[in-house]
């Protein structure tokens, strides 16, 4: 019991050890961060599935930072959703930073790159362990801040505006969040998230709920790109490196979107019937919206960009039907998603990376030239479309079936047309990018180097055999735990202060 | 910037320059290590400390800042604060766990107490000074070029 | 507690005219005379870190704006629909100020805080860390691991900076760069 | 209760000029006056009335504390500010240097 818990303050010091020895080493040694981005991520994934199977022995662990319990400290709190969460930050993450060695070379000052991606890296998993209110804000912040530098990378002038508009509207949704924070300090007096969740269970929540929640919506609303709030993402995730756009896409918007979201309304504030529904409408508006903003798109990465709106959109509507069946598919499509998108992303990267464009009426043919990047694309846009028997096929079913169980016949049709409608637009893709007849401009063009290879080979993999994820004992110990943890709602509270260690 | 600030200010801000820019500094660092005692802390005393070079750079233009605390040395300096607060956290194991005040507390109002208090605003201090300094110069020396719209 | 009010009160002044007045410069004055208001509202609420913390922050900051806005031309636009958007605006103000002001009856009165938590530092708070100053012994030894957080922002915030005035960004593969930092 | 108010009626005025305002910088100093609202907020809801400042003084016993807990958030929270304008203002001056204007009317090439 006490070697696992001892794993937990690690998830982020490594990423931070890393982002400051950069600095140190990384000007004189060429190599030195490439070296140092691939391994401390790597050491990130091996302890991840070290925390799956730390918390399948032992259930949720505490550990009370300083020696301070709490709620007088700090609690960081390894529950089945953080476990979840962490295995599918720190995998993308891992397989971003090995695409990177190559792809980075087409930008200047590389050791600011891996610095600002192990600082957001070191954000985003620290957001995902912390059971503190004001730590989960602070955490919020280095991912978010880390994320403005990153999209600004390329210093062109549409990537400095994008990275601007993303940085206010973030910078606004951060306060937002911060204020909410004030109020429920202000009521509860308290800021570990399991006591507020005791606190508010004996004292009511009263009026402060409303305001409560409507500050904490818009201001993970913005972080997760949900429809009223999605204006910054179009510009934001293609403007930046691919590596960064799939980091972006894949993980960051969950992490500190849909994972705060969950976190706050189904385990602090208590879901209610009209928070549920609020959520659903915003995710099936999102789902369609996004889905229509897209196919018009010419421009392959911004094309990704409004369908990672509308993927989220699904992840929301399966996680606001509160039914089990609802919450698993809704967090085994977030995990697919950030699987299938990064890979996606990847693609646009390696495209651009031995083309230099991203507009799709300029290629053409180009999986004769690059077949490893044309058929991991196949698959990646089989399974975003929901295919049978990639991956996104298994979520998608589930969230559908889950949405009839419920009752909800409407929002299961909707599902099912912005389905259809993905797979049309990536139909367009895959002809206008990969399969048309081959262009003449492009007779020279080769397929991109080794790592950038096995890093697309690695995600595509995933793709075909992550339906397996839902069979037998992984079910149960992977995507059941983190449903479990939501299914408890405030219950929350007994199983962290029952867990003190 | 314009040709006066790579020369520096009149010669009457130089000399009142010199005559503060020491106190300044001092007072920094009084503050940095009273954090525990009094108001202030290792931030508000970085920032100090950062604002006396600053001064010191405005009014005697940027060659003589460089010379007491050039770019590279501000970027160890940060670096190495920030290992610091890190190392002193991991420390904490030695004890049993991440960031515990593992250092005797002494006897309180005194200089030496505390424990890890006084070790970790040092570590900030460091962090936050060389950190200011660098935006600092990062920013107001950032040579605008207006001629490729 | 007169004086709240009135550094209140020009504090909101501070900030209209920061919003409203067509100079950038002024309007960036403006703003630090606010934030030193803010200052002063902080050391009469009994919180003098704070109040430090805020000065030498907000010198800093209008330091940099200053630099930023030095200078420069000031266009100032409308766009088209500035009617209808600004109507829209007041009228989600207007809805988020009533939910406030219906919230605040559920919160503690002004000047009489819970302090369920807080209790603890207060009472235990020399015994177990040492330090008297009770601000220093939360953010350094019950909460050091926000200021591990915080230091890592502004470590992120100068990284960032210096990538963001980066000359070139970009470079052929195999291209070697001179890098001036 | 009043105060509170105030309070907030700066939040709104922050976000009045975040929504509608077309300047960068002024933009910027949208977002500096949110922090302002929040961060006084919180030191307001700490307040307690005739407390004392929380730190110690020898040779005597206080009880009648401020609550030392939000005075230290707000200190991280000031930083995390100025991170961000820092920032903000680096983003700021490169696209001005980029565009030759501070009018977002006229930065605006992306569509979103």
């Amino acid at each position: 019991m006490m070697g696992s818990v001892n794993i937990i303050p690690f998830f982020v010091a490594v990423p931070l050890a890393g982002a400051f020895i950069i600095p140190l080493v990384g000007k004189k040694l060429k190599k030195a961060p490439d070296m140092i981005g691939s391994f401390f991520t790597f050491a990130l994934v091996v302890l991840s599935v070290f925390a799956v199977a730390a918390v399948k022995g032992n259930g949720t662990l505490v550990y009370s930072v300083g020696g301070w319990k709490p709620p007088v400290g700090i609690a960081m709190v390894l529950d089945g959703l953080s476990a979840f969460m962490l295995v599918t930050v720190n995998l993308v993450a891992f397989v971003i930073a090995v695409f990177s060695v190559n792809y980075m070379e087409k930008f200047t000052s590389k050791w600011k790159f891996y610095t600002l991606f192990l600082l957001m890296l070191a954000g985003m998993n620290g957001v995902v362990i912390t059971g503190d209110m004001f730590n989960l804000f602070v955490f919020l912040e280095i991912a978010s801040v880390a994320s403005y530098a990153l999209v600004a990378y390329g210093t062109e002038k549409h990537e400095l505006e994008a990275a601007f508009k993303y940085a206010i509207m973030s910078a606004v949704g951060s306060l937002f969040v911060l204020l909410g924070i004030v109020f429920m300090y202000s009521y509860t007096s308290t800021l570990n998230m399991a006591d507020m969740a005791r606190v508010l269970s004996e004292k009511g929540t009263g009026d402060i709920s409303l305001m409560v929640s409507v500050l904490f919506l818009m201001g993970f609303g913005l972080k997760a790109a949900l429809v009223p709030f999605h204006a910054w993402l179009p510009d934001a995730h293609p403007s930046t490196p691919a590596p960064i756009s799939a980091m972006l896409s894949g993980v960051l918007i969950k992490s500190l979107g849909v994972y705060a979201i969950c976190r706050v309304f189904f385990n602090v504030l208590g879901m209610t019937p009209t928070v549920s529904s609020v959520l659903m409408f915003l995710g099936a508006l999102s789902m369609v919206i996004g889905v229509f903003l897209a196919i018009g798109q010419w421009d392959l990465k911004r094309l990704l960009a409004y369908h990672s709106i509308s993927q989220i959109g699904y992840v929301i509507l399966g996680i606001g039907l509160g039914t089990p069946l609802g919450i698993m598919g809704g967090l085994f499509h977030l995990f697919n998603h950030s699987i299938f998108k990064s890979l996606l992303f990847l693609n646009s990267g390696a495209v651009e990376y031995s083309t230099g464009t991203r507009d799709l009426k300029k290629m053409g043919g180009l999986s004769k030239k690059m077949p490893i990047t044309g058929a991991t694309n196949l698959v990646a846009s089989m399974s975003i479309a929901g295919v049978p028997p990639f991956n996104g096929f298994w979520s998608k079913l589930i969230i559908i079936i889950a949405a009839v169980q419920a009752g909800r016949y409407g929002y299961a049709f909707w599902a099912v047309l912005a389905s259809v409608l993905t797979l049309a637009s990536f139909m367009k893709v895959m002809k206008y990018a990969f399969y048309d007849r081959l262009k003449e401009m492009w007779d020279q063009v080769q397929e991109v180097p080794i790592y950038m290879k096995l890093s697309m080979c690695a995600l595509a993999l995933i793709c075909i055999f992550g339906g397996f994820l839902l069979v037998g004992r992984l079910d149960v110990d992977f995507l059941g735990s983190a449903t479990g943890v939501l299914m408890e709602g405030v219950n929350y509270a007994a199983m962290v202060f029952s867990n003190v260690g | 910037m314009s040709r006066e600030h790579e020369k520096g200010m009149s010669l009457i801000v130089k000399t009142i320059t010199r005559l503060t820019v020491g106190i300044i500094f001092l007072y920094g660092i009084y503050i940095v290590l009273h954090g525990h005692v009094t108001p202030g802390g290792g931030f508000a005393g970085g920032v100090i400390i950062a604002l006396s070079f600053i001064h010191l750079m405005l009014a005697y233009g940027r060659q003589e800042a460089f010379k007491r605390l050039s770019r590279a040395a501000a970027s160890v300096f940060e670096s190495f604060g920030a290992i610091m607060f890190l190392g002193i956290a991991l420390l904490g194991f030695v004890g049993g766990y991440f960031f515990l005040n593992f250092l005797p507390k002494g006897e309180p109002f005194r200089l030496f107490s505390a424990g890890i208090i006084p070790l970790c605003n040092i570590a900030i201090c460091f962090k936050v000074g060389a950190g200011i300094f660098a935006i600092f110069v990062a920013l107001v020396l950032l040579k605008l070029d207006l001629g490729k719209k | 507690m007169v004086d709240i009010y009135v550094l209140l009160v020009l504090m909101i002044i501070g900030a209209v005219i920061a919003i409203e007045v067509k100079d950038l410069l002024s309007s960036v004055i403006a703003v630090g005379a606010a934030g030193l208001a803010l200052s002063i509202i902080f050391l009469i609420l009994k919180a003098p870190d704070v109040a430090i913390t805020q000065l030498v922050v907000e010198i800093l900051a209008l330091i940099i704006l200053i630099r930023a806005t030095l200078k420069k031309d000031l266009p100032f636009s409308t766009t088209g629909r500035w009617l209808l958007n600004t109507i829209i605006t007041i009228c989600f103000i207007m809805i988020f100020v009533a939910v406030g002001v219906k919230c605040f009856k559920d919160l503690p009165e002004f000047g009489a805080p819970l302090m369920r938590v807080s209790k603890t530092y207060i009472q235990e708070g020399l015994q177990k860390t040492g330090a008297t100053n009770l601000v220093g012994a939360v953010i350094l030894d019950y909460r050091a691991y926000d200021t591990l957080g915080e230091a890592t922002i502004l470590f992120t915030a100068v990284i960032g900076v210096l990538a963001v005035v980066r000359r070139i960004g970009r470079k052929k593969v195999g291209e070697e760069v001179e890098e001036n930092e | 209760m009043v105060v509170y108010l105030l309070c907030l009626v700066m939040f709104c005025l922050g976000i009045y000029c975040v929504v509608r305002k077309r300047n960068v910088i002024k933009l910027i100093i949208g977002v500096i006056i949110l922090e302002y609202a929040v961060n006084l907020f919180f030191i307001l809801v700490a307040y307690r009335k005739d407390g004392r400042a929380p730190i110690f003084a020898a040779d005597q016993t206080v009880t009648n504390m401020v609550d030392p807990l939000p005075q230290a958030l707000v200190l991280t929270s000031i930083v995390i500010g100025l991170a961000v304008t820092a920032l903000l203002v680096g983003i700021a001056m490169r696209i001005y240097e980029k565009y030759g204007t501070f009018d977002i009317t006229k930065i605006k090439e992306l569509k979103g």
